[in-house]
């Protein structure tokens, strides 16, 4: 049952499938061609998606949610694609991240030793891209499945890249965690499957009820996710997979790909289990999870001594922020508190995916200029390299949720909403992680107030490196002060009405 | 019960006796070649005893001309694996080889 | 008692040993083996679902679902396998507990 | 009787599955495996999801046990006990996961229908007449794309760990054999055949881009276990071009179902496309898979000391 | 342009882009640097001195507000008590500046210093402005942000040290108030400082987490107003220069918790409300027993920072205390020792910094008869010891005397015991400095640091004979509208308190 073409889109000139296919092509071109095109052609593409995200945003942003039926099959035969609020902020954050990331890589990766890496980075690199954006826009659970394979795949790959053995076996034990919850996931799919009779999303929301099918199902499906994602008990794969990472890698790998795997648990929880299953225990749990994560991360962070563990670990530890959100919406009674809770959710996902990468591209300068992340080799820098220390402090500033960064508003928010649902464990979270990222945080800082005479600082860091990590952290700085234009993209909710969408 | 059925069974059942034979053989004879000679002799035989007996079933030409061909493939299949075998027993190789046939 | 009901139930036995070989083992090949039976086991879920539908036909979206499963699950595990030899060239084990052998370069 | 025999391959492959995890030697336990993915096609036979057999048989049984086997070898003695006890610690838990699976599925409803009758209806609007083909060239086409970019990305993985852009690099031919070459004349015009038949029949009956592509790629493992050094004379250009010409299929199709009609992949309405995307698929399945099983590493470099 | 719009932003930015500028100068352009400090804080004073000019005699209201989007704005909003504060920051500020380039002349690292210096301003700028509590706990933390650096800009160990310390109680008061901030927006919503008299119309439900919120917010302003136990930050971030510790204890840090805790007394809580819920009793108990332990520590120290450090958290503590007794003329005393302490101990401050610059000397062993070698210095630090003890015609008598009366009309005449018992401490602690100062001889020989035509550095002079005038105005010109007592007391008018 082919779809006619609605009226309306002749008239939009934005497109969202470019944002899938222009990184698809550019890796292609990227494979294909000889070596010296590849950096041209990365940055080419990385261009073009960051203003068709711009573009696809401000769509989105004045005529609400979109809706695409792929193969021009309409659901449940199909496969959709639901864009909202909630995904075009990723995709926007993505953007962001993804366009300063290839600017600075293409620098990073200019040195001729670096050759060899540059070849494969660029190619896997707008794969990650392409299949991110394709998460983001994703509406179909086995859909979900395969996106997250290539996502996974493509970022082992990244994560493997530096080559050393320590990288190697990180990425070899992310990666097989990640198959692993892939396969939960699949069998989640198939519990769905077997309750519903649907993949779409949407449609299986609409008819989903409880039992042991979904509850199975749902139970899968989060562990799969939630391992992924690096929540507290399976977090151990994270600090050495981004940590032994080249910088721009672990950039990538912090800021956007645990993002991509808890962007897909929100939609499952809350479009496919929206009105069943879903009990406040599996709640609470996950939000126990988050604040013992929250804790651990932020101190073990604090007990590292080299830059990149360092931020690798503070990575565990923000992201356990976002799982609070799930007791907060489950247990709140007030949906103008909840609309708040996902707020805050998302400000801290945003924040800290911009000021994660910040950090992590900084301490690639860092490493470029004195040869080692050890953190006695920030007492070099302060005067080296005056702007990577601000990058630092900027990106730190929002990591601590000082105000008026984005990571304030994300902190604000979620205290807000934990004090007013009455979940006073909760605000632990956000007081004692605040303490604790300021203790990791001033640690790596206090050590650039230190001058180390003994030996100059040796190599030079460039232009457009030191640039890129900056306008990182100078975004989530600035993303505090564009609080109302995420809410209202957040509090409008999306019901996507298929047509022909039937439902047995 | 018609008559080609009868012999269908006999010939399966007949064939299921020579892969028992063959099973039996590779579990009890003592080294690598006795045991090769045990699974490829009488598995190709089972296997052409039972692909004579679904012959008798079969519903048309075609289909009859493929369990044949299935037969001879499963015999060109084996008597090769089972010279590989063979070889790397008698010529052990000094690094990581080994002996596989490819995916069909 | 049903064919389905005995598939499901093979097929959920075979994700749950796959999953206590993955935990158990060190090695690096015996969890990548352990990772295809998990996946044998959510394949044949799908399938016996495929099966269920009651129609004489099967349902074909688990199949090509699990047709897709299976290309997605050879390439992840030559990955996987491709990554490990790597590291036994790198360490000389294969296994996940890194010991920091060599420096970085 | 057909209980029995349900039941009968459902133990085995509980049983199979058992064993290759308790198994001692590595060696042992990935031929359990090859063995275990042999019942498995038993099973989908028997489920009447002959695709899924044979992309069973040639994926599970025969290109993962090359994969593993190869592995193997390059990563330790094949005899190389391991460990294996029973850990009740872990054991438990997926007793514990097993049995609640096991209890959600008696919830399984009695009157499942799944998109079989959607797909159905809808099938004759799509110029083919097999359902499965349908549903992974065109209602579901976005998936098998993107898995066509999964097969890719995983080759572009391995050359990326190898620290290579040349597959020919690790082509060199393995010791050639009397035998091997001649089983190689034999059967490789076979294999190929079957492959290109398996691909024609996709369209009206169990077979397809995946099966013939994997057919293939069984056939090129082959040649270059046999030490044939045809596949080494392919230009590098070409080589990558093959590699992506599925995915880039789709890619082009999509792009030009941006210009045509609104919605994404829409395929134009005649079967030239759909069959020319499948053909597409077919080879760059084929030579990923094959570039797969070469790409690993240190092969080059063991074979030497032969 | 609308001065009323543009003129708190002004205010803010003419010493936070100056700090901007100052990071990205070179260390050797010195005279650049000093030109810009110099004129921002000159502008700065003028601005603030206009603005009065407006607000006292035209009556305008100047307010700047944003949304957030979060369901508060950002507000800054000039009332009389932020004008005093301003007036206190920029002045001291102009001079403290003054002050900094003449001590650190030739030290490594002055980029950073002036800068954070200046973001420093900044930030107590914003708190003087901030028109409701959570714009107030933005600059609350900015300014224990860009302290940081000024505390270990030393380097040593011991810097850090002290820097650490100093991070861990800022830190965890910044995370108490923002739970108390949050808590309280949650209850009532957005809260300007207008607003005073919301959370009286508050059911009696609210009143147990009302009160919780109180002691929540006293807590976190407490740290930075060194309120015991919470003070033990400040005696060790004496390690900083002497404009720091000058700067940290006059005007920008302690002065901000105490600010703030006049503030949510007085205009979030409103005091009679306060009062209401049996919050100020306790609080005045707390001030009273930090007062009376800052001046025993005093005692026993011998370094002279750590003495004044010691001081300061006695000394501060005034503040509170008479903004736990309902009674105008604690009020106003509470409001009039924010600056008369300010002036004074920046005067004091400024007397080490040249005693240890120029002599080096820092132990109280070593100043006897200093008078003799550095007369001017010394004949400050006496006239602001003075101030200290509360002598009268000096400024630090005005404050005493109103806290005083206050507790009388307060009828809490306890007070009045702790006030004497604090003043003979103060004598106690002080006194014997200044006698070993003038009567004493010296014990060895002078070793001179830093050698100049006067006995220190005129920029080292000229700042603490700027404050110390300032002090002995303000104490003999009390009666006078503009003095700061007759701030005080339109400060006080002006949130409905009368005699």
């Amino acid at each position: 049952m082919p779809v006619g073409a609605p009226p309306e889109r002749y008239g939009n000139i934005t497109v969202p499938e470019l944002l899938i296919l222009i990184p698809f092509t550019g890796a292609i071109l990227c494979f294909l061609f000889p070596e010296v095109l590849r950096r041209l052609t990365g940055l080419l593409s990385a261009a073009l998606i960051f203003s068709n995200s711009a573009i696809l945003t401000r769509s989105i942003f004045q005529d609400g949610a979109r809706r695409l039926h792929l193969g021009g099959w309409t659901e449940p035969l199909g496969i959709g694609m639901s864009i909202d609020g909630l995904s075009i902020l990723f995709i926007l954050l993505t953007a962001v991240v993804g366009l300063l990331v290839s600017i600075y890589s293409a620098s990073f990766f200019s040195a001729a030793q670096e050759q060899v890496l540059a070849r494969h980075f660029w190619p896997l690199w707008l794969f990650l891209w392409g299949a991110l954006n394709s998460l983001f826009f994703v509406s179909d659970i086995f859909n979900a499945y395969v996106v997250m394979e290539l996502v996974g795949i493509s970022a082992a790959a990244l994560a493997a890249l530096s080559g050393t053995s320590a990288s190697l076996t990180a990425a070899l034990r992310y990666f097989l965690l990640t198959m692993a919850g892939s396969m939960a996931f699949l069998l989640g799919v198939g519990f769905i499957y077997a309750r519903t009779g649907l993949l779409d999303m949407y449609l299986v929301g609409t008819v989903a009820d409880g039992g042991p099918l979904m509850a199975m199902a749902l139970g899968l499906m989060t562990v799969a996710l939630i391992m992924k994602t690096a929540l507290f008990p399976f977090h151990f794969w994270l600090p050495p997979a981004h940590g032994e990472a080249p910088a721009p890698v672990s950039a990538i790998l912090s800021g956007l790909v645990i993002k991509g795997s808890f962007y897909l648990l929100l939609r499952i929880w809350f479009t496919v289990f929206q009105n069943s299953t879903v009990t406040t225990h599996a709640a609470a749990l996950i939000g126990l999870l988050g604040l013992i994560a929250v804790i651990w991360g932020s101190y073990q962070a604090i007990i590292q001594t080299r830059l990149k563990l360092i931020i690798a670990y503070s990575s565990i530890g923000q992201v356990g922020y976002l799982f609070l959100l799930f007791p907060l919406i489950f247990m709140t009674p007030d949906p103008a508190w909840k609309t708040e809770a996902w707020t805050a959710c998302i400000f801290q996902a945003i924040s800290h995916g911009l000021a994660k990468a910040a950090l992590f591209l900084a301490a690639g300068n860092l490493i470029q200029a004195s040869g080692t992340d050890d953190l006695r080799s920030m007492r070099n820098i302060a005067d080296k390299l005056p702007m990577t220390t601000f990058t630092l402090a900027l990106a730190g500033v929002s990591l601590m949720g000082l105000p008026p960064s984005g990571g304030f508003v994300a902190k604000w928010m979620l205290l807000q909403s934990i004090l007013a649902s009455g979940q006073w464990w909760l605000a632990a979270a956000p007081i004692l992680g605040g303490l604790l990222t300021a203790a990791y945080v001033f640690k790596i800082l206090s050590q650039s107030f230190v001058s180390d005479d003994k030996k100059s600082c040796c190599g030079n860091v460039s232009f457009v490196m030191e640039k890129s990590a900056l306008l990182l952290a100078l975004f989530s700085i600035l993303i505090g002060f564009r609080a109302n234009e995420v809410i209202f993209l957040l509090s409008e909710p999306v019901f996507f009405i298929i047509p022909g969408g039937q439902s047995p | 019960m018609k008559i080609y059925e009868i012999l269908s069974v006999f010939f399966c059942l007949s064939g299921g006796i020579f892969f028992l034979a063959g099973t039996l053989g590779l579990i009890r004879f003592p080294d690598t070649y006795s045991r090769l000679h045990a699974l490829t002799k009488a598995d190709n035989l089972g296997l052409g005893f039972i692909v004579l007996g679904l012959i008798f079933v079969a519903g048309s030409i075609p289909e009859s001309i493929k369990l044949v061909l299935t037969w001879l493939l499963a015999m060109i299949g084996s008597s090769s694996a089972c010279y590989f075998i063979g070889n790397h027993m008698y010529h052990p190789p000094k690094a990581g080889e080994n002996e596989d046939g490819s995916g069909i | 008692m049903t064919t389905v009901i005995i598939y499901a139930l093979t097929a959920t036995t075979l994700f749950s040993v796959g999953l206590y070989g993955f935990a158990i083992h060190p090695d690096l090949i015996r969890k990548i083996v352990s990772l295809n039976i998990m996946a044998g086991g959510a394949f044949l879920f799908l399938i016996s679902l495929a099966y269920h539908t009651g129609s004489p036909e099967v349902d074909p979206v688990p199949q090509a679902m699990v047709l897709t499963g299976i290309v997605v699950t050879i390439s992840a595990t030559a990955f996987a396998l491709c990554l490990a030899r790597r590291i036994k060239e790198k360490t000389g084990q294969c296994l996940l507990e890194h010991r920091r052998k060599d420096t970085e370069t | 009787m057909d209980l029995v025999f349900d039941l009968i391959i459902g133990l085995s492959l509980a049983g199979v599955s058992w064993r290759i995890v308790r198994a001692r030697e590595h060696f042992q336990a990935i031929v359990l495996f090859i063995t275990f993915g042999l019942l498995l096609s038993l099973a989908w036979t028997r489920l009447k999801s002959p695709d899924i057999a044979i992309a069973e048989a040639a994926v599970g049984a025969g290109l993962a046990g090359v994969l593993l086997m190869d592995t193997l070898g390059a990563l330790s003695s094949p005899r190389e006990r391991a460990k294996v006890v029973i850990s009740l610690k872990l054991l438990i838990p997926c007793l514990f996961l097993a049995g609640l699976m096991a209890y959600s599925i008696l919830y399984i409803p009695e009157d499942f229908q799944g998109l079989g009758i959607v797909v159905r209806e809808a099938l004759p609007q799509t110029h083919l007449e097999y359902p499965i083909t349908a549903v992974l060239l065109d209602f579901r086409g976005y998936d098998t794309w993107l898995e066509l970019g999964v097969l890719l990305v995983a080759v572009l993985g391995v050359l990326c760990i190898r620290r290579t852009d040349n597959i020919k690099g690790t082509m060199l031919p393995a010791p050639a054999e009397p035998v091997g070459s001649w089983i190689v004349k034999l059967l490789l015009p076979l294999m190929v055949l079957i492959g290109g038949y398996l691909l024609w029949l996709g369209a009206f009956a169990p077979g397809g881009a995946f099966q013939g592509g994997v057919v293939l790629a069984s056939a090129g493992v082959m040649l270059w276990q046999s030490g044939h050094p045809s596949l080494g004379l392919m230009p590098r250009l070409w080589w990558k071009i093959l590699l992506c010409s599925g995915f880039l299929s789709f890619l082009i199709l999509a792009f030009s179902s941006l210009f045509y009609t609104d919605q994404l992949l829409t395929h134009p309405a005649t079967k030239t496309w759909i069959l020319g995307v499948e053909y597409a698929a077919t080879l760059s399945i084929a030579l990923c898979l094959i570039s797969l099983v070469l790409g690993s590493p240190a092969r080059n470099h063991e074979n030497k000391g032969v | 342009m609308n001065l009323n719009f543009w003129l708190p932003i002004l205010m803010l930015s003419s010493s936070f882009f100056t700090g901007l500028i100052i990071f990205f100068l070179k260390e050797e352009s010195t005279a650049l640097r000093t030109t810009l400090n110099l004129a921002g804080s000159i502008f700065k004073v003028f601005a603030v001195h206009f603005m009065a000019y407006r607000l006292l005699v035209l009556d305008n209201i100047h307010q700047v507000s944003f949304s957030m989007g979060l369901g508060f704005d950002f507000v800054l909003r000039v009332d009389f008590l932020s004008l005093m504060f301003l007036a206190l920051s920029s002045n001291l500020w102009l001079v403290t500046t003054i002050y900094s380039v003449g001590y650190l002349e030739g030290s490594p690292n002055r980029s950073r210093f002036f800068g954070f210096f200046s973001l420093c301003v900044t930030a107590s700028t914003g708190i003087a402005l901030a028109g409701n509590l959570i714009t107030f706990f933005i600059f609350y933390e900015f300014l224990t942000l860009v302290t940081y650096p000024l505390v270990v800009h030393r380097e040593t160990r011991e810097a850090l040290e002290a820097g650490r310390t100093y991070l861990w109680y800022t830190i965890l008061g910044g995370a108490l108030l923002f739970l108390g901030v949050v808590w309280l927006q949650v209850i009532t919503g957005p809260l300007d400082f207008v607003d005073t008299g919301a959370l009286e119309a508050l059911g009696r439900e609210y009143h147990v987490s009302l009160c919780i919120i109180f002691l929540i917010l006293v807590m976190g302003l407490g740290v930075k107003a060194a309120l015991v136990p919470l003070h033990g930050w400040l005696p060790v971030a004496m390690v900083a220069p002497a404009p720091v510790s000058a700067l940290l204890h006059a005007v920008a840090v302690v002065k901000a918790g105490a600010f703030g805790i006049v503030r949510v007394v007085f205009d979030v809580f409103g005091r009679d409300f306060a009062g209401f819920l049996g919050l100020l009793g306790p609080l005045a108990v707390a001030a009273s027993f930090t007062i009376i332990f800052g001046s025993l520590r005093a005692l026993s120290q011998t370094d002279l920072k750590k003495r004044l450090a010691y001081s300061t958290v006695s000394q501060v503590s005034y503040i509170t205390l008479g903004t736990a007794v309902i009674a105008y003329f604690s009020a106003v005393g509470a409001i009039v020792h924010l600056v008369h302490q300010g002036i004074m101990k920046i005067t004091l401050f400024f007397c080490a910094g040249n005693f240890a610059e120029t002599l080096g000397l820092h132990n109280i062993r070593d100043l006897r008869g200093v008078g003799r070698r550095m007369p001017l210095t010394a004949i400050m630090f006496t006239l602001a010891v003075f101030g200290m003890i509360g002598t009268p015609p000096m400024a630090g008598f005005i404050s005493k005397w109103y806290l005083g009366l206050g507790a009388l009309e307060g009828g809490s005449a306890w007070i009045l015991v702790i006030l004497v018992v604090s003043s003979l401490l103060n004598s106690a602690y002080f006194l014997p400095i200044v006698y070993s100062m003038w009567f004493e001889l010296p014990s060895g020989q002078w070793k001179t640091i830093r050698t100049s035509r006067f006995e220190a550095p005129l920029m080292l002079l000229v700042p603490p004979m700027f404050t110390v005038g300032a002090a002995v105005f303000a104490g003999l010109f009390a009666g006078s509208n503009w003095s700061p007592l007759g701030l005080a007391r339109q400060i006080a008018f002006g949130m409905g308190i009368y005699p």
